[in-house]
């Protein structure tokens, strides 16, 4: 058994580091969120890095590597508050996969797509997208669209509602593949989620070991250290699922769908729960327009009900199950 | 056992509720109160109108222009303002918890200077504790105080959380006079003249965006010695009086945490027909729990407003009130948010609502105001369950060598 | 405003207190559940007393009380984990409200009734009884019954299956008051809880303030003050509900129903969560089968799943409110 | 990323399967080794053609009897073993903790003497730490050594939570022989013979009724001097190897507590029919939540697995698995108790099954031994996070002043 990252996925995470964190930070998120600002490191660096591209075949120009390697990718993008979403870029390269036209544009990122939910709502990325992927009565279709920007919760995730025009078909019976997108689409949002739970825990701790009350660090008080350890032991938590759902994409495509379920809502637990607790160890301060604590929390609000909310998933999560154990 | 009033409170009821309906066209409502740049000339008007009538320093003493009543008809105006749907007085801080400060450790000169303008809302106070190294553990709090030659103080330092700052005319002020002492003993509590030279006032902005409180800023600030309130040094215990005040005031009576009971049940009313069946299922289940526990949290708070009209002082079980009802009013924000749906992830919906994302950003700062949840756990398991205290580790330390503790990291 | 037990009620309770402490006790509940021995106080000295017989008239040779006062009593045969439970006789006193022979029996312990859920299963004090009552298609009917005990994880609950046999009607039409007695009982059933949830934290903390870990009484580490602060909340709050459910019953019986299922979850939830904790306080001491804890923690264990679950008062609660909020 | 062995680990596992297979007849299953009265000669035997296989002390030195294998090896050992549904060992605490003490700090003659008939299952050995007065906190054991004229040990003392003393011929035990130095500098280790006059096993009961532990009366044990284990006053330190060893034992690898997730699922996929569609929603909802976070958990073994076949030794870390695996373990079996529906209130059901009320009963002790959710709380965000640790009362004290603490209660 070897359940742990390649060196090459180690180095390719050191190199996705690098990038975010110069990019993008929760001080652009913040300004995104103010001023309308525009959402870091955006949509064509993410294209000239190649991180957008990495699960698209390196013969339409991608990076031809895999879910796991996406992961590991978005798990940095997540602990700055990068956006647009490498969820967008995932789906669009597997709902794009056969098209000899369109993957390599969304490749080079002379594209920008968003995806549409079946149940219709708000789009991912849509403020930055010019073109749209949807499901329509079975077949795969994409097009231009009208854009309805809303007051956001999280201005990284440029969420707007989207009117789908001109629609073409991409894939008659596109059902199968929607599914699959959407499934991978989870996992990398639950790396996302991963990172940023990770990066809020650990600003939490940090702050912990710095501020005094009472004469003693308020990381020795067990309210505080119990509170960040539970923090800290769901985010180990999702890693491991991450990791696993991830792999399974290509490993073991039977186990994606509860795979992906299962990862979707723990994120989405795991990271409500950090982000709280990053606001609640702060205390006063963590409260405040000016420091970073808001914005992973807003991340976290916004974050659980996209791709389907927790609530969905576990649902998804015990159907497959108990269908498993009734075989 | 009963929830109706006594004779006695049914006629100061009625007394309360003529006067309101006779003056509602001249009162300021709670929506105009509740606007974020408040017409400060009007409340002002609103709160001496409502002084005319006797409704304002209900419990205060007589003398200094007070009703000398009691919390139980303090409660049934606050009930009576409430149905009416009056606002609230731009003087709460000042009649909450500076005027009964002024009254118990003020100068005659000061006490007939202040008392008279603050109750009829001709001055606005604020109350200066808190500091941003100085949460929890206020005692530690670092704004200085120093004699100069001439007998004045000089003041230097920054406080914060500092609601209705920006339109204050004065406030009280905790600073350190003497750090050479333990962190409790070198306090000193002042007046001090908010327009006076080398105050600067900057609205701090909350994350969910709004900007409810301040951050005060004191450079070589000039506090005549008249202006102390109590002795040199006793700063703490004059404090306690004012924390004292203030949970007087708060006073319990189980009042909804968040945007209120009756409010979420017609938003589920409203929502919940949307939903799948299973979903449904859910959502009650969810909506179930909040609901009876919010209905605990109520009947909670009527039995303190029963043992308060039996002449009992609130105690620290009120904050079983706070505790309980944040969680509640936490829930039912989070059932209210995800009963928009699709709408759930945007600040504002389309019918242009935003009052659960609202309730959302607002709530986690009631886990934090006003004494953290992890303090008042602490507060209850102490001095009601009568636990054991935290060992601490600053105890008998001088303010100066208690700064040194965690400097090393 | 005078939401506050009477000088008479609090007399009361000193002298159920007085009665429930000398017939009953956790070691009597323990000798049940490992030797079979009679549940204390048992049938007898309970009609005895006079507590059982609290809400039957005066006429009928009852106390002529209100809900209220049994529910202080209540409380106290709570805190020892006495049985039969006063819940079966507030049932059976509203059941049988008109019923000139059989009320007269059941006040003076002539007859040992206890009732059967409308939806079958364990019947709570069956063990000690010897008349049942029942909902029989629209109509209340009472008769013998044959008993088949069963391992029980709380013995003072004498929860057994009951058949009925040879059943007489008692009322034809039966359905609203076997609604009322279900409530009053539910209410009932929460007073208990409170007692029982009440005595566990109070253990919970002497515990607490004896025990010494590393120096120092575990009371004063925040982990193990904090559960037991959270336990008190809960038994306030609890206290808070009881007493307007049990108000409601005489005073205002439109909000019952709403009241009732109130009580029933949350005194599931917070009696529960008491026993959970005194367990965890008493570390290993806790978890032996001499010491007391284990026994308010079966209690805790089978009173969520009786007259209903938490899960089911939860829902009516919220259909309720949802109800009364259309309006 | 994989989850296959290598090949070296392969060609080991086929090995091990080989003897199990070629032994089934002869050996011991689990269902037999879990009664509640175990044979114990059958049990020995079963241990000594385990250790004829080189199934046995795989991580031991082969010096004194192991096979000088690694972690891995050992954790593919434990999973055939599993599958095969073989019982565990009756020197399962010998080996884990026991025997690598004396390997760590026994004299030449005690490993000679003790450790090949420990591995061959000779004899059965119980480690004698836990008192009632020192559960989490150790090191403020009261059981006392003194030594006598004669230069042996005399022992008085009562130790609890002993699993196995029942049938054990020897304890290694820590007893305290300085008690006027700090409390971890007063403890010696010795190996204590459980067939010595004066020694009294008694079965302590549980909350589920089953006796899984015993007390241990020491009144005037001798233990002669040669038996001790290491220096006079260097107990602490053994312990901590004995500690580290049992967590090595331990090894973490995603096991599930309780009653396991596939019973679980099977459970649910049985009853969930039975009820109401909203009730299963219900059902579904907290059963999807609790079967991701026991997958976490597994994943997160798996990941501690692969560390280990790297060569690194589990670390602290390890806490996290307990903890999350104790809560899902409680969740699952509070569903699977509420699954049962009118039977969830007897001990056993109709069909004669208790599995989930047993469940019940049994895993509050898992958030209790082996520490406490609480300590374990403190180890991680102490060694994992590196936040300050609690200030400590009897930092300094001697063990006997530490004694007066909460004396006064």
């Amino acid at each position: 058994m070897n359940f742990d990252l390649s060196d090459e996925q180690r180095q390719l995470a050191a190199a996705a580091a690098d990038f975010f964190t110069s990019a993008a930070s929760p001080g652009a998120a913040r300004a995104s969120l103010d001023t309308g600002a525009p959402i870091e490191p955006g949509r064509k660096a993410m294209a000239d890095t190649g991180f957008a591209a990495i699960t698209i075949p390196e013969s339409a120009g991608g990076g031809g590597g895999s879910v796991l390697d996406l992961a590991v990718v978005a798990e940095q993008a997540g602990r700055v508050l990068a956006g647009p979403s490498l969820v967008t870029a995932a789906r669009a390269a597997v709902l794009l996969e056969d098209d000899a036209d369109r993957l390599p544009a969304l490749a080079d990122g002379s594209a920008a797509y968003a995806v549409i939910e079946e149940t219709g709502g708000p789009v991912l990325d849509a403020t930055t997208a010019d073109r749209f992927l949807a499901l329509r009565d079975g077949a795969l279709v994409a097009g231009g669209g009208s854009i309805t920007e809303r007051a956001p919760i999280d201005a990284t995730r440029g969420l707007a509602d989207v009117t789908l025009d001109d629609a073409e078909v991409v894939a008659k019976d596109g059902v199968a593949r929607w599914e699959r997108a959407l499934q991978v689409g989870q996992v990398v949002l639950g790396a996302e989620g991963l990172g940023t739970a990770s990066k809020a825990l650990e600003l939490g701790v940090d702050y912990a070991k710095q501020r005094v009350a009472f004469g003693r660090q308020i990381g020795s008080y067990q309210a505080i250290k119990h509170a960040l350890v539970d923090a800290f032991v769901g985010v180990e938590q999702l890693r491991s699922l991450v990791w696993w759902a991830a792999w399974t994409a290509e490993e073991s495509p039977a186990e994606l769908p509860l795979a992906a379920a299962a990862v979707k809502g723990m994120a989405a637990v795991v990271l409500e729960k950090a982000a709280e607790t990053l606001v609640q160890v702060h205390g006063g301060i963590g409260f405040t327009w000016e420091h970073d604590a808001h914005l992973y929390w807003r991340r976290a609000k916004v974050d659980r009900f996209l791709l389907g909310d927790d609530v969905e998933a576990f649902d998804t999560v015990a159907r497959l199950a108990i269908a498993g154990a009734a075989k | 056992m009963d929830f109706d009033d006594t004779p006695e409170e049914a006629a100061y009821r009625a007394k309360v509720r003529d006067y309101i309906a006779a003056h509602r066209g001249e009162l300021m409502s709670v929506s105009e109160g509740g606007r974020r740049a408040v017409d400060l000339d009007a409340a002002k008007q609103h709160q001496s109108l409502m002084y005319d009538g006797g409704l304002v320093g209900v419990t205060w003493p007589k003398e200094y222009g007070g009703q000398g009543g009691t919390q139980m008809q303090q409660a049934i105006v606050n009930q009576e303002v409430a149905k009416a749907g009056l606002a609230g007085f731009i003087g709460v801080i000042g009649l909450g918890m500076c005027g009964p400060t002024v009254i118990a450790h003020g100068s005659d000169d000061q006490k007939s200077r202040y008392l008279g303008r603050l109750l009829r809302g001709e001055d606005v106070w604020c109350q200066l504790f808190s500091e941003p190294a100085s949460g929890s553990d206020l005692a530690a709090l670092r704004t200085k105080a120093v004699k100069t030659d001439s007998g004045s103080w000089r003041v230097n330092g920054q406080k914060v959380w500092t609601t209705l700052a920006h339109v204050s005319d004065y406030g009280i002020l905790l600073a350190r006079t003497d750090p050479d002492v333990a962190k409790h003993r070198g306090l000193t509590m002042f007046v001090v003249d908010m327009h006076a030279p080398g105050v600067t006032v900057r609205p701090l902005r909350q994350m969910s965006g709004v900007a409810e409180f301040n951050e005060v800023f004191f450079d070589d600030v000039e506090i005549p010695d008249e202006e102390r309130l109590g002795e040199v040094g006793d700063g703490w215990r004059v404090a306690l009086t004012t924390l004292m005040s203030e949970r007087l005031s708060l006073g319990g009576g189980g009042t909804d945490v968040g945007t209120g009971l009756d409010a979420a049940a017609a938003h589920v009313a409203k929502r919940i027909g949307e939903l799948p069946e299973t979903r449904q299922a859910l959502v009650r289940q969810e909506f179930g729990r909040q609901y009876a526990a919010s209905l605990a949290t109520r009947y909670t708070g009527y039995r303190q407003l029963s043992a308060i009209s039996k002449g009992a002082m609130p105690g620290p079980e009120a904050s079983a009130g706070k505790l309980a009802g944040t969680k509640t009013g936490r829930a039912l924000a989070d059932l209210g948010v995800r009963l928009l749906g699709d709408e759930a992830v945007y600040a504002i919906t389309a019918e242009g609502d935003g009052r659960w994302q609202n309730s959302q950003a607002g709530l986690p700062g009631m886990a934090i105001a006003g004494g953290t949840d992890e303090i008042l756990r602490n507060v209850l398991g102490e001095r009601v369950l009568g636990l054991p205290p935290e060992p601490r580790a600053d105890k008998g330390m001088s303010f100066n060598d208690s700064l040194r503790i965690g400097a090393s990291e």
